[in-house]
């Protein structure tokens, strides 16, 4: 085994932690937060000038052929300066539903994510289905599309959107422009844009229907596991600035004549996140590899895995940082509280903790009869 | 031993639930259910209706507005306004300054001061904490000289809840510079509206103003409005925070949840199993009767005049941790929908929601009036006596 | 609601201290350990002296009327001093079962009890029904009983046991003299003696079968709502014993030149303990009215957030205390380690931890839809 | 990044799982399925057949007597003794005074003492702790006196495991009186068998004798027993502490445990809801999964000869929690079966069981090697360095 980054990546991640720092401050996201449109024109162009869109896709669409790990290192820079421009959700979620289906029409579209010619979003969630992404609400009835898509996270920004449907017993994924929709936005927990669309009775033609049945079963699930690695990752790196800041509060907050940290109870909550943190990394680290793979049972295994150590650890680091914190922990000029936001955002999208126990007891199930 | 409410006891809750549901403001309830907080107007339009009911200040003696209840009556009445989904009172001026100001205080100043706390009509907020007396309390700076007909106050205070709201701030200020710490501290009235003050709010993690930083620059504050003597600041603090507060569990407001809890399971489409949720939700309601419990015990204690000692601070620990943990359960019952800010943004949101919003400001219940470590150490030397 | 205990209760809890004060120490406890038969004469004529035997049964059987809460003080200060004297198991557990079948034949047994002329002993468990009191494994053809009954209680000593079988679907309760059976006896976990009990097609007349059907379930319930209520007795009282010992070894032991409870993270440990010991006094309370209503929602409820609660918090003080102890707390010549082997064994006996929960999880779904 | 083992450590894997179904001894496995722990005479067999095999010291360098594994083949190697049932090797000759003396030892101490601990034929024990240095270590007072000849050595040892098995101890002890406390003490190597020491049986809860009290009365060693020099102790101690240990976790007994519960699952009637007990599985899993994946990082980084930080004093904290976690779910899992103290003696036992004893010794585990309360300490001043 071998858990050093490749020069590659190493690169990609030197590079975003240096990009960010440049171009995107407490100020920067403080800024971002109240605007609708979290599509900055000019970062925008910088990471495309940067290679992003194309990192993780194929050459034949004007990409770089990187890996899950790539990625997975700029989300962490991202979360680690709570960064809200919606680079996952408008570039590395379309592009791999699209990747994964591999239609000439669905490589056509991810050719123009890659380059920056339109934006997409991926609507893969309802109220009702919650969780599970592979039984939609929605139904094509005709040819036409009808119900409603929630928390789809399209950065206020978004001109079409890649939705699940049921056409008969078949999952159907179709690309649908967000003009003819009712669309909802509204600002999520972590101060992304999310949006809701109704679909009233869309015209779908032919063109519209990407893929259906077993491909889109397998692109969707394939996709979210991408998905779930970068929620971690995102995690882990505001888990990350969160005990860096906390260390140093510790050190530098004096009570009763003496820094808090000199206190045994505050020494060990440290500890017990320096710990912690650690675990989350080796955690950062196995899944980055494991979520791409293509058996399906390792990969669930270890995307749920992740997921629930990260809900678990991750949100309690977040808690603990506020605790030591105390007053000011909790006020919104300082960015623990906003990484806390992060956290519990980040432990609840494409699974929460629960479900993913639940989901670990049942591929065991299935392991042990299989 | 016996843990049944009295006849008369059940028929009082009977009659406070027919009111609490005539009398609460639909727009309250329909508050609380998304687990919001009031705006100012709301919460002092309520306070006032139970004001002029006679149960707002329910903790008080008779003699000064108190309706006479019994801690057990006083735990009902609280829990029947909790499953209302109506919002506690604010503590500071019936549950905090108005004790202090009919335990230690003047009979001018008991004429003066409590029948407003009493009626709901004069809000107070408390000026303990400063930047660097958060945790050490004793180290505070804020001066009060005093002059020949005031005292001339200057100094900051943070953390202030509810200062932009109130008329009025009990105030722990240091009048004798040159005393050791807790000594030389006083406790003091002064008026919001006096020249000199500025108010500026902090907003927190909630995205609501329920905070601020108060700021005197030569206030003058009258010298009738120092309670007791001048030194005593700290043994005023002191008495409060043993002061006999039967509802300090948050017993009530956590029924209130479980009863929420339950009705979003069957909702909530984000278990595979729900048995899951319902042993999850189990394992709240354990420790909630485990806490409850030990609150009835401190209610009978009360009303059979006994002290009730350390097992008052455990219940301060343990019913903000289980308000935290029943709050963070709710958020991830409620999956996908707890992605939502604003719980009246998004569409469909109408049901079931426990607004993450109100998960993120319950962080702050193991830090304010003591945090829980402080909590513990100050729990730590009296069974310890080291 | 009133939480004191009645002049009566008070006055037998003092009475059993007293009593166990000037007959049962430590070394009491560690010569029992080694003896085969735990129902030691001069004790248990003590103890039928000082009216315990007949305490909680009807007068017409030669008892007093007594309440649980009188029994859980007695069982709370044996678990306090560590007594082995099977007390529970060969009086109160036969005794409640035979008062809840009221039958002639039942009273006149519980009768000899209480005069102490002969010892019975329950038989509800077996290794396949596991926890499921209502649905034993052996069963009752012809006139025949086959089978085994395992974890019997019996201190070594018991003559005759009161043993749960399947008649047909009838839960049916016999009355089975030791003698014509092949009896294993074995330590259990606590200290206490345990029977294994195989019926080898054991003939059972019509003398020997007590009651069966609905009464027999109603009484086995009953009566295992008793015994979950004195297990969280007997955790109690050591429960206490242990945060009291902890407290006096953190004031007096020395390290690094002071004692360990000036330490702020020992200190924090001992508030836990302390605050969970509340917690733990209060639910003792409400279980020893409850365990003994009617209502079976109510009483099942009760009963199991108990347990549950106890297998959570009380074994979470045992392990503090012997963390707290460091090496000596892991040796088998201090108490500490007694106590927790006994807090293991009650969190295990008639329902675990997890097995509550889903108990109560299962009672809410009940009352949702009732 | 590549979490793949290469095909030549697969390779090696099948060769030390097919070794190992061949020479483990049935009785071991059948002890460790019970969670007991063997006897001397079981547990010197079992190790002077991997001795004979060249693999017991395998953390040694080659020219001592080390199989030349790298740090991922010593996990595999680990990882198939415990899957396959068989206790780890005892850690204080191959694991402790190996490494002191290969490191510190002279030449001829080398030669004397090395090979007996590679073959499995001397037992070592590890005289540390005394009743009043726990914790507080550096307190410690047993006296070495230099002589002509030997050093005359009194005190008292006490937790010594395996004292009564041990041929040899190495022991610190106090050289210099007068020197400050962690000055003045020394490394000394002491043969068992020499007049003037008594060995008493500590008995633990349970009902084991695995540890023991030793007394020194006018015990005369060697000099030439001393390894580095008079008052290297505490350094040599320290080198100890942070040594390189790719076990410290102790992931392959975990993945031993968790195999047995989910064994166990199916056949264990004592939830109502099967999933649930799959459920607290699945918990214990995923925390196995982030402590070996840790473990993972710590067995590369030794690989490529990197050292690596605080991260492993995290490994003993973390993975001493879970093996008492784990150690409590198998003892609820078996529920009544649990209750049996003596897992032979019951009828009908010979399925799953995980002795509650073994639960009970695993208490220890969190307590000696430095508490895990020490551990953090430790930690601490290295984090915040103040």
């Amino acid at each position: 085994m071998e858990f050093n980054l490749s020069d590659n990546t190493t690169m990609v991640a030197d590079t975003a932690r240096r990009y960010l720092k440049d171009h995107y401050g407490f100020d920067t996201y403080m800024q971002q937060l109240n605007q609708l449109n979290h599509c900055d024109p000019s970062r925008w162009e910088l990471m495309r000038e940067l290679g992003w869109f194309g990192l993780p896709f194929p050459e034949s669409v004007g990409g770089y052929g990187g890996d899950l790990i790539d990625v997975a290192m700029i989300v962490r820079e991202a979360g680690a300066v709570l960064c809200l421009d919606p680079y996952v959700d408008l570039v590395i979620g379309p592009g791999k539903l699209l990747e994964y289906l591999g239609t000439e029409r669905a490589l056509k579209v991810l050719q123009s994510i890659v380059d920056d010619d339109e934006r997409v979003a991926c609507a893969l969630y309802d109220y009702h289905a919650g969780y599970n992404i592979l039984k939609p609400s929605l139904s094509i009835n005709g040819s036409k599309l009808s119900g409603r898509k929630n928390f789809v996270p399209d950065g206020g920004c978004a001109n079409r959107v890649l939705t699940t449907a049921m056409l008969g017993d078949e999952l159907t994924l179709v690309l649908v422009p967000l003009e003819g929709c009712e669309v909802t936005r509204y600002r999520g927990l972590d101060g992304s844009r999310l949006a809701d669309v109704l679909f009233d009775d869309v015209v779908i033609d032919e063109e519209m229907i990407l893929s259906r049945g077993v491909k889109v079963e397998r692109a969707v699930s394939k996709t979210v596991a991408w998905l779930q690695a970068l929620d971690c990752a995102r995690m882990y790196g505001a888990a990350s600035a969160l005990y860096q800041r906390t260390l140093d509060y510790a050190k530098t907050r004096k009570q009763f004549g003496a820094p808090i940290g000199s206190f045994q109870v505050i020494q060990h909550y440290l500890v017990d996140m320096f710990t912690d943190l650690q675990q989350l990394e080796s955690m950062l680290f196995m899944v980055s590899v494991k979520a791409d793979l293509d058996d399906t049972l390792e990969r669930e295994h270890a995307c749920s895995a992740t997921k629930a150590y990260y809900a678990d650890k991750g949100v309690k680091i977040a808690q603990q940082a506020i605790q030591i914190h105390g007053g000011i922990g909790v006020t919104e000029e300082l960015d623990i509280g906003h990484y806390f936001r992060l956290m519990t955002y980040c432990s609840l999208t494409h699974g929460h903790g629960d479900y993913h126990l639940d989901r670990i007891a049942a591929l065991g199930e299935e392991c042990d009869r299989g | 031993m016996n843990l049944q409410f009295t006849q008369e006891e059940q028929e009082f809750q009977k009659t406070i639930r027919a009111w609490m549901r005539e009398n609460i403001p639909e727009e309250i309830s329909r508050i609380s259910a998304l687990g919001e907080m009031p705006e100012k107007s709301q919460q002092q339009q309520w306070e006032k209706r139970l004001g002029k009911q006679g149960w707002l200040a329910v903790t008080w003696p008779e003699q000064y507005g108190g309706p006479g209840w019994t801690a057990t009556q006083r735990y009902l009445f609280d829990l029947e306004r909790a499953m209302a989904g109506a919002p506690p009172v604010s503590p500071f001026g019936v549950a905090m300054v108005g004790p202090v100001i009919y335990t230690f205080g003047s009979a001018e100043q008991k004429e003066r001061w409590l029948p407003g706390i009493a009626s709901g009509e004069t809000l107070w907020c408390q000026g303990y904490s400063e930047p660097n007396a958060g945790s050490d309390l004793a180290s505070l700076k804020t001066r009060a000289e005093r002059k020949r007909d005031h005292y001339l106050v200057n100094g900051q205070k943070i953390w202030t809840t509810q200062a932009h709201w109130a008329d009025m701030m009990f105030c722990l200020v240091r009048t004798d510079p040159d005393a050791k710490k807790q000594q030389g501290i006083s406790f003091l009235l002064i008026d919001m509206n006096t020249p000199g003050i500025e108010v500026r709010p902090i907003y927190t993690i909630d995205g609501h103003h329920h905070l601020n930083e108060v700021y005197f620059t030569d206030v003058k504050v009258p010298l009738d409005n120092l309670v007791g003597k001048e030194g005593m600041g700290w043994t005023i603090a002191k008495f409060l925070l043993t002061h006999e507060r039967t509802t300090i569990a948050g017993v009530a407001d956590s029924h209130y949840a479980l009863a929420r809890m339950k009705m979003a399971i069957d909702e909530a489409p984000y278990y595979i199993d729900k048995q899951q949720a319902r042993r999850r939700v189990a394992e709240l309601e354990v420790e909630l009767m485990a806490l409850e419990y030990t609150n009835f015990r401190t209610v009978a204690a009360t009303d059979e005049g006994r002290p009730f000692g350390p097992e008052s601070s455990g219940l301060k620990i343990k019913g903000t941790e289980l308000q935290q943990k029943m709050s963070q359960a709710m958020v991830e019952m409620g999956g996908l929908m707890s992605l939502v800010w604003d719980s009246s943004s998004a569409v469909g949101n109408e049901s079931f929601n426990h607004s993450p919003r109100r998960y993120n400001f319950l962080r702050a219940c193991t830090i304010y009036g003591g945090s829980n470590e402080i909590q513990k150490n100050v729990l730590a030397k009296m069974l310890l006596g080291l």
